[in-house]
């Protein structure tokens, strides 16, 4: 499978468990994440992001945040990597919830955006 | 005509027939799911059990509301709070006097539709739920009407539950609601042929 | 303070991580949470979501969550409870955030459901 | 103009400047955000210090990339993106060949409004930045401009970053990473200065 999924949150938590809600209905689909910052307080870092992708066996990932601040933080990690990240403005849980489903089924990457499109609130 | 001594024996047949097929419910529900649904009604149905166990001199209210408690407290998806639901709005119509199947049916079908939002041909337990409870209005549910309405879920396009996720990726599957569905109606033949 | 928050998600590590989040910025709101089935595995549990209304100091409630099927359980807790709850539709992180931010801010409930209109996805 | 050795002494008078005011800055974040920038910034500079400390042979490309590094590792918020991204748009203008100040800054700036998409007026960081970028390339950079920028700050609406979320209640109130950027260019004046 060539496309995977990075989920990154604020909290190592929601990370952790918004890829557990997906994998339920992605099994084939590979998810890595990135919660918190370096030492898991509160925030997000770029180095755990750009770990998430570099784990990630997919080489296009579909990526996902929480809050602003964790943009700037893929945005700088997807300029150092290699892989092809698609960041998305969207609802976290919910769209990579929709993501994941759709993949699994062997949905492409434009009919996956096109179901993501109504789900971008930032 | 239901009584609390039948609708016991329906559900004790109805477990057996999740027991039995929970790994199919759950492989259903896999490709437009979660993959839970087998367990998710086998633990629901466990509880029901064991919560029935010392119900054998309840009156039909009682015994009703009792499964929907195990239901909506143990199931754990949607499946939970919908079943459940049916059978609390069960629990009500007979509260109010009635022991009439097509009224019950009826009223537990109302709570369904109600607490999920959805409606015939939305490829959800509701198309079965719909032409049972018809047919049973109509006086003549048969096995085959039970089949047909399972097997009418392949086709459609799923519009709620995790299932509506994959809009028409859905089709070609069958709901694994309507088929859990089919289980009980099927144990309800069972029931009311004795 | 008699607005309060509840969160609902079917991973307790979800419900967890995002009250977690949202305290941050909203020390004097009281929040509480419900996730995962009575067993804490992936799923939601009315029980759960009525004992986090009970527990709630506040008597005014607003709740968010994930997937459609927590919406039920959620639904069935409300109809049992004497408190007033609120249910949205709306991206569960994200709103969340909102609802918090505002509600620590002294906002009142019209002003903050105006804030949520824009991120109802469901 | 920048030198290795005079942007170290800058940095070591903006840590010194961030960990006297560690308290004052999270709480300035408070009302408008998380409460964390004072440590945030602390937690960062503490980690330039420890970089920097080998640093001193090193030419100004690599004491500002090394700079960048620790606060894009070690902030956390979305400070450490923003000054990390300002000191990395440096170390690229430097090893193009500048050590002109202004042109320096505006690198920086612009690399500011990149990573974050603000501009001026949105109650940020920029809104000092902005200023002060003018007044050095007007040679003529004090204490009282970049006192009024941080202040101006204070009767804005803030457009980005987690005060927005209180969109005109975050009126009234300084912004955080207005006050800690006003340290960075107090220090920058005390280093010119000498
Ligand atoms: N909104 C709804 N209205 C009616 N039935 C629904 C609805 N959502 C889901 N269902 C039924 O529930 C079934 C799935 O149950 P289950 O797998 O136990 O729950 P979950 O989807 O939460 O894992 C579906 O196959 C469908 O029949
Ligand atoms: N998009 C942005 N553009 C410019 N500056 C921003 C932006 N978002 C936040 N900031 C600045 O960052 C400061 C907050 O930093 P900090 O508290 O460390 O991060 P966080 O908000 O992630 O907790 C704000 O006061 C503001 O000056
Ligand atoms: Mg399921
Ligand atoms: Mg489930
Ligand atoms: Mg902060
Ligand atoms: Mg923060």
């Amino acid at each position: 499978m060539s496309l995977g999924i990075v989920i990154v949150s604020h909290v190592p938590e929601i990370a952790a468990g918004v890829t557990t809600l997906i994998k339920q209905v992605a099994a084939d689909v590979s998810i890595t994440f990135a919660g918190g910052t370096d030492d898991n307080q509160v925030g997000t870092s770029m180095a755990k992001i750009s770990t998430a992708f570099d784990d990630n066996a997919a080489d296009e990932l579909l990526a996902f945040y929480d809050l602003g601040s964790a943009k700037m933080n893929l945005e700088m990690a997807i300029e150092m990597s290699d892989k092809s990240v698609h960041l998305y403005d969207t609802a976290l849980v919910e769209s990579a919830y929709t993501a994941a489903s759709l993949l699994q089924a062997g949905v492409d990457l434009t009919a996956v955006e096109a179901q993501l499109a109504p789900l971008k609130i930032k | 005509m239901l009584t609390a001594q039948n609708t016991i024996t329906w559900l004790d047949k109805f477990g057996d027939a999740i027991e039995k097929n929970k790994a199919y419910l759950s492989d259903l529900d896999t490709p437009i799911g979660d993959g839970d649904h087998g367990n998710n009604m086998a633990r629901g149905l466990t509880a029901v059990k064991a919560a029935l166990a010392d119900k054998d001199d309840a009156d039909l209210t009682t015994v009703f509301k009792t499964i929907a408690m195990a239901l909506i407290s143990k199931v754990g998806g949607a499946s939970g709070p919908l079943y459940g639901t049916a059978f609390l709005e069960m629990a009500k119509a007979s509260k109010a006097g009635t022991t009439d199947l097509p009224t019950l049916l009826a009223a537990a079908l109302a709570g369904i539709e109600k607490r999920g939002g959805a409606e015939a041909g939305d490829k959800t337990m509701i198309d079965v739920w719909t032409p049972v409870l018809a047919a049973v209005q109509a006086g003549n549910l048969t096995q085959a009407v039970i089949d047909d309405a399972v097997e009418s879920t392949k086709p459609m396009i799923a519009k709620k539950g995790r299932a509506s996720y994959l809009g028409e990726r859905s089709v070609g599957h069958l709901d694994p609601g309507a088929v859990s569905s089919g289980y009980l109606f099927t144990a309800l033949l069972e029931v009311e042929a004795n």
